[in-house]
């Protein structure tokens, strides 16, 4: 693919996403759609941090545990300590992705399912934990958190007081859209860097790839806290839009569906967990014209998209032509 | 870029199947149609709340649009009921809330949990809609909170009747909490024993608890027996899981009472507890035989033919709706303006079609909120004998 | 003591049967069946609507389950899992599948069954006091005695009979038991309507003591996900040790951190956790990968 | 002088079982070594025991005087011994070319954060290693099939797949895992003009082989394993006379040495 279709591609995609949609929002007065969508951006976000660790060859179902985690911190910040929501977003990531060394330096070891099903237990820590823990506020959770506030730079107004915005519907989804840009930027320049190679070497042969010198504990440490920090910034952005975080906001479902995101768009491909989520959010959103048949239809039709593209939607061809394995 | 025609083709088709699904449903009848919305669970474990719901919301609403409609101002409106399954995820209510607003409507039943309450909370207030939840938190009712409407009676409300009937009447004196380990349970247990304390009843256990997919309570319950407590409270029992607890503390060898402040179902209780349940005491369905009205009682056929079988828990949750449309009724004017509502909340009084004698629907919660934000349903106690409910006492919320 | 090994014993057998379903399942095909729990539950039903509704003895109803069970474990494997597992790159990609069959029977379960809990007569009266060391309910004792008598039998059929030392071959080494002459799909189908059986025969049993509800369907695959890593994945043993581990554990754990309320799960979850990391194969597992 | 690699009284017990029992030789620097023995006398144990993805149970490995026994293997590699594995050991979803690239890892200059960030090093890195492997593809004959998925190599290729990654580390010490396994005749003497090229880049070469009629063509000095144990070290020549290798390798019923 040529250079100048790559910025194409990018520049249309961007034209897409922050003037078309709302554009298209305006003129269908489907506004319930900026919330659909930016919630697909935020779960986009956490998923792909969940396909970072497949790249590196693990199963992790636990990236619910640091998306609660991150609501948690952002909303301890805010409500106890004041802290502005903005400076709280790359902190909720650093701090997961501090904790995430920390559980990841012993339980990276694990492969297969044996790293899944710890990381699956790993959710249910979090949630467990924030029911027991004061600082959490326990089983009564963390309510009426105060809507972002303003940045400005030299008395010049950046970013608005949320508070003050008739809508926060659209401020949220540029929010969403803006730090989903940044994360795929980010993940995809990494997975076409030398680190991304690096990565695959692990996904192949771990074995092999501590042969030639690489520092498999070390790498796989630090992609996994990669993907840990993008589940905590979706997380605190969620708690804010909420304005509120339970014990309950992320469970073991969602750890399921993060995984599954990627999955249904292509493990090989790292916009799969960007189309995956839309489809599978969307999905079940549209679907909820059908009433109490929703969740067959839903299932039935991930099964049969299963059975048509076991290796994701994106291995379709036409795809495929543009996107092939980075 | 695939991606973004996707996207278009996809709110293409969203857009289209809407329209679809109104026109079908305006072709129906002559009558203008008034949708009325349910943001709750409808799937997965916590299934059983969210359909109660629906079902008695659905089967009221037919029988309204039967008899011809409902007349709110100069026009007759058929009602029709718009739901969103969440899933019991506060992330997917929130969208539930914002499909609601999209569909124009103002009046949403549910969320059934606490978290979902919470977090449909910001919506709600920015898209002017009032909705009905069954969660307990205080901050949800009380200023500045102002959309949201208790649709039951408060697990701190029924709680303290309810011990001090039992302190009274049957000499309780030591009591013992066991609760699952989730946001719901574990609050109203802390709410239960401040209520207990207060009563001056002893509190021998108050932090044991479990795991609501635990297949087996014995061990969870051995340790609260050895106590001997005189009553056993379950606090925010799920219907699934109060017939084991029971079955499993009686099991044991306790002979004290056994009660909860959650509604039950008789049929649930008899299939898994058997004669074990007789004498547990739990929180009925607003509705007894001796104050059941005509209207109820009808509304119970309806719902029993519609749907095969019926739900105590539809006594109350039928509430809801009706204060809706009994509101609007008293102030047209609030149709499409919840502030409206709100203030006719203040002063409005109907007559309770579900009660006999001349009950009245009536907002209330001075006490417990410091505003009128939660539905008067009568607090009916029940005790569990043989496979049906008796009426220990009535009581009403302030 | 007693009652808290007894409880353990009882908890364990049962955890132990459902996990021997998913670690067969697993060994063959390397598929973790995420639909596992639900069909637990399907299990239930059929013997609640056979043995409740239909008014038919008990041991009908559980022999509804197993068979019901049996064949749709077979057509899933048929007709699923097998041209997913040929055509897809990473194995791993069979999650998302068992994730979806999962949700679809969730939702047939929701509209044939309804979303109430349901419970079904007691199958014998009756509790054992052992002067108050031992308290346990008759069919409590029936129960544990069906479910260790299930396991054996499962164990002695895969020892001793033909397919079962086919399957066993399959489980070890793929590559050699097709060189072998194994028939690798056929028994792979066997093995999952086996495993699916083994499921449905569990929900059958404890239908009678715990009832079944819609919603048991998740948290029991996580549960037998739990004790077929503490045993070791793929192993028959394993299983067996994991389950009676966990069942020991909850009932232990339960008993001596009753004081400490909240936590006790958080700290049986964690120190699972920290086994995992030190042992990372399980108990009785081989590594993996 | 010092020889580059000593092995010193290296022992693994597994459980009760001695696999590798209290083995001592040295490498001198520039030389082909070769480790044969029977099946079963503890030759890939030793193998593994060299290049650490095994911990010693006592004895020790000193390259250039330095302990590198029970270190990660990564610090291994780093010190410059690296190890090939057979054939099916290869990063399969990558072409042949990647393999090559991707295992100049230890030639890195940039630091991770410097390629995400695409700095001047990590550039001048990724051309150098483009370059680099290009000589290697052209080094053991593989240019034409550079594009292709390594999955789809033949066998052959696959062993000089292996080679290759090994020599973009640019190690001091290359440890082949049985490179002439499973060959003909002809492939095989293809592969030992090849592992002699590598001895001519200024690599010593440490390999273990079953196959004896290369091993004797190839090696400077070999060492003989039998049930763990050391019984012969010395040239081509001294091995083939040695009576405790015939007897070995008699007593042993699928190997007979020579042809």
């Amino acid at each position: 693919m040529s250079r100048s279709k790559q910025i194409i591609g990018v520049a249309a995609f961007l034209f897409g996403v922050f003037v078309l949609v709302p554009l298209m929002i305006k003129l269908t007065g489907r506004w319930d759609f900026y919330y659909t969508l930016t919630s697909v951006a935020l779960l986009s976000i956490a998923s792909a941090g969940v396909w970072l660790t497949f790249y590196i060859g693990r199963i992790n179902i636990g990236q619910g545990a640091y998306a609660l985690v991150g609501g948690y911190v952002s909303a301890i910040l805010v409500v106890k300590y004041g802290v502005s929501f903005w400076l709280t977003i790359p902190l909720a990531g650093l701090i997961c992705g501090c904790l995430s060394i920390l559980i990841g330096l012993p339980i990276l070891r694990l492969k297969g399912v044996y790293f899944a099903m710890v990381t699956l237990v790993l959710t249910e820590v979090a949630k467990l934990t924030a029911l027991a823990l004061p600082i959490t506020n326990g089983a009564k959770g963390i309510s009426s958190i105060p809507l972002p506030g303003a940045i400005s730079i030299f008395g010049l107004t950046i970013i608005p007081d949320f508070s003050q915005l008739a809508s926060t519907k659209l401020a949220f989804y540029y929010l969403a859209v803006t730090l989903m840009v940044l994360s795929y930027a980010g993940l995809y320049r990494l997975v076409h860097s030398r680190i991304g190679h690096l990565c695959r070497s692990l996904q192949q042969n771990e074995e092999l790839a501590s042969s030639i010198g690489v520092n498999i504990s070390y790498l796989r440490v630090i992609a996994y806290s990669v993907s840990s920090f993008l589940g905590g910034i979706a997380g605190a952005v969620f708690a804010a839009i909420s304005q509120s975080i339970y014990p309950s906001s992320f469970q073991v479902a969602d750890s399921i569906n993060f995984m599954l995101n990627c999955f249904l768009g292509g493990l090989g491909y790292v916009f799969g967990p960007m189309l995956g989520t839309l489809v599978l959010y969307f999905g079940w959103d549209l679907l909820f014209t059908t009433g109490k048949f929703q969740l067959l239809i839903y299932s039935s039709l991930l099964i049969a998209l299963m059975l048509a593209l076991p290796n994701g939607i994106l291995s379709l061809r036409l795809f495929n032509r543009k996107k092939a394995e980075p | 870029m695939k991606r973004r025609n996707l996207l278009k083709s996809m709110m293409l088709a969203a857009t289209a199947s809407t329209v679809i699904g109104f026109s079908s449903l305006s072709a129906l009848a002559a009558n203008e149609t008034l949708k009325i919305g349910f943001v709750g669970v409808t799937s997965g474990p916590a299934a059983a709340w969210g359909i109660s719901n629906v079902r008695s919301m659905q089967a009221r609403a037919e029988w309204i649009n039967e008899i011809g409609g409902v007349k709110i101002g100069a026009k007759t409106y058929n009602v029709d009921i718009v739901t969103f399954d969440d899933q019991k995820d506060p992330k997917r209510a929130i969208a539930g809330m914002e499909k609601m607003a999209q569909e124009g409507i103002h009046y949403v039943v549910g969320p059934n949990v606490d978290d979902g309450a919470a977090a449909v909370r910001p919506v709600a207030e920015q898209n002017g809609i009032m909705y009905f939840p069954y969660a307990f938190p205080k901050s949800l009712y009380k200023a500045p909170a102002s959309n949201a409407v208790l649709g039951m009676v408060a697990n701190y409300q029924s709680g303290p009747a309810i011990y001090k009937y039992l302190k009274d009447t049957k000499g309780v004196k030591k009591v013992a909490f066991v609760a699952a380990n989730e946001s719901d349970p574990l609050s109203q247990r802390d709410g239960g024993v401040a209520a207990a304390k207060a009563l001056g009843l002893e509190v021998v256990s108050g932090n044991i608890t479990y795991q609501v997919d635990t297949t087996d309570f014995t061990p969870v319950i051995t340790p609260i027996i050895r106590l001997q407590p005189d009553l056993l409270v379950l606090s925010g029992v799920a219907p699934a899981n109060a017939p084991q607890l029971i079955r499993s503390a009686r099991e044991l060898g306790y002979q004290g009472l056994i009660s909860t402040e959650t509604a039950q179902d008789a049929t649930v209780l008899k299939e898994g507890a058997g004669e074990l349940a007789n004498g547990f005491i739990s929180v009925g369905g607003a509705s007894t035989p001796e104050i059941a009205s005509d209207a109820m009682k009808e509304f119970v056929t309806r719902y029993t033919k519609m749907f095969g079988e019926y739900n105590d828990e539809s006594n109350t949750k039928v509430y809801a709706l009706e204060y809706i449309l009994e509101t609007l009724k008293a102030n047209p004017a609030a149709m499409s303006d919840v502030k409206a509502f709100q203030k006719t909340m203040d002063t409005f009084e109907a007559p309770n079609p579900y009660m006999k004698g001349d009950a009245k629907l009536k907002y209330v919660g001075m006490t417990s909120f410091g505003q009128k934000r939660q539905v008067a349903v009568p607090l009916v106690v029940n005790v569990y004998k043989d496979g049906k409910f008796d009426t220990l006492f009535v009581a009403a919320v302030d | 003591m007693e009652q808290i090994i007894a409880n353990g014993l009882y908890l364990g057998s049962q955890y132990a049967l459902i996990a021997l379903g998913l670690t067969l399942i697993f060994a063959l095909m390397n598929v973790l069946n995420f639909a596992h729990g639900q069909m637990y539950v399907l299990g239930g039903f059929v013997t609640y609507t056979v043995y409740a509704q239909l008014g038919l003895p008990f041991i009908v109803g559980l022999l509804a389950s197993a068979t019901t069970l049996a064949v749709v474990g077979a057509l899933i494997e048929k007709f699923l899992f097998r041209p997913v597992i040929r055509k897809s790159h990473r194995e791993e990609s069979t999650m998302l599948l068992a994730a979806g069959i999962a949700f679809f029977l969730d939702a047939v379960i929701l509209l044939v069954f309804g979303e109430k809990q349901r419970g079904v007569p007691k199958i014998v009266n009756g509790v054992l006091n052992w002067d108050f060391r031992i308290i346990m309910p008759y069919d409590r004792i029936l129960i544990c005695v069906l479910t260790i008598f299930f396991i054996a039998a499962f164990i002695g059929y895969m020892q001793y009979s033909k397919t079962g030392r086919a399957m066993r071959a399959l489980a070890q080494d793929k590559v050699a038991a097709q060189l072998m002459g194994v028939n690798v799909a056929r028994y792979s189908m066997i093995g999952f309507a086996l495993g699916a059986m083994l499921a449905g025969l569990v929900g059958g049993l404890l239908v009678s003591i715990t009832g079944v509800n819609l919603g048991m369907g998740g948290p029991t695959s996580i549960k037998a996900f739990m004790m077929v890593m503490i045993g070791g994945a793929g192993v028959i043993s394993g299983a067996i040790a994991g389950g009676l581990i966990l069942g020991m554990l909850e009932s232990v754990g339960l008993s001596v951190l009753s004081q400490y309320g909240d936590i006790t799960y958080l700290l049986i979850f964690v120190s699972l956790i920290i086994f995992l990391a030190i042992r990372p194969q399980g108990l009785m597992g081989k590594p993996w990968g | 002088m010092s020889p580059l690699l000593q092995v010193s009284a290296v022992t693994k017990r597994f459980g009760g079982l001695t696999a590798v029992n209290a083995v001592t030789f040295d490498v001198a620097e520039g030389e082909i070594l070769s480790v044969i023995g029977p099946n079963g006398a503890g030759k890939s144990t030793l193998f593994k025991l060299i290049s650490s993805f095994l911990r010693t149970t006592s004895g020790q490995v000193l390259f250039k005087g330095e302990r590198i026994s029970d270190l990660a293997p990564h610090k291994v590699a780093q010190k410059g011994i690296v190890r090939t594995f057979q054939e099916t050991t290869i990063f399969k979803n990558m072409t042949v070319r990647d393999n090559i690239i991707v295992s100049h890892h230890l030639r890195s200059n940039a630091s991770l954060a410097g390629y995400f960030l695409g700095t001047a090093a990590a550039k001048s890195d990724e051309a150098e290693f483009g370059r680099s492997a290009d000589e290697i593809l052209g080094f053991l004959g593989l240019d034409e099939i550079g594009g292709e998925l390594a999955s789809n190599l033949p066998q052959g290729h696959l062993r000089a797949l292996g080679i290759a990654i090994g020599l973009a580390t640019n190690p001091s010490v290359l440890l082949l895992d049985e490179p002439f396994a499973g060959m003909n005749h002809d492939e095989t003497m293809r592969t030992v003009d090849l592992v002699r090229g590598v001895r001519q880049r200024g690599i010593t070469v440490l390999l273990v082989e079953h196959d004896m009629p290369a091993v004797m063509k190839i090696s400077d000095r070999i060492v003989v394993l039998n049930f763990g144990e050391k019984i012969a070290e010395g040239t081509p020549q001294q091995i083939q006379n040695n009576e405790k290798v015939i007897e070995a390798y008699l007593g042993s019923e699928d190997d007979a040495i020579g042809i």
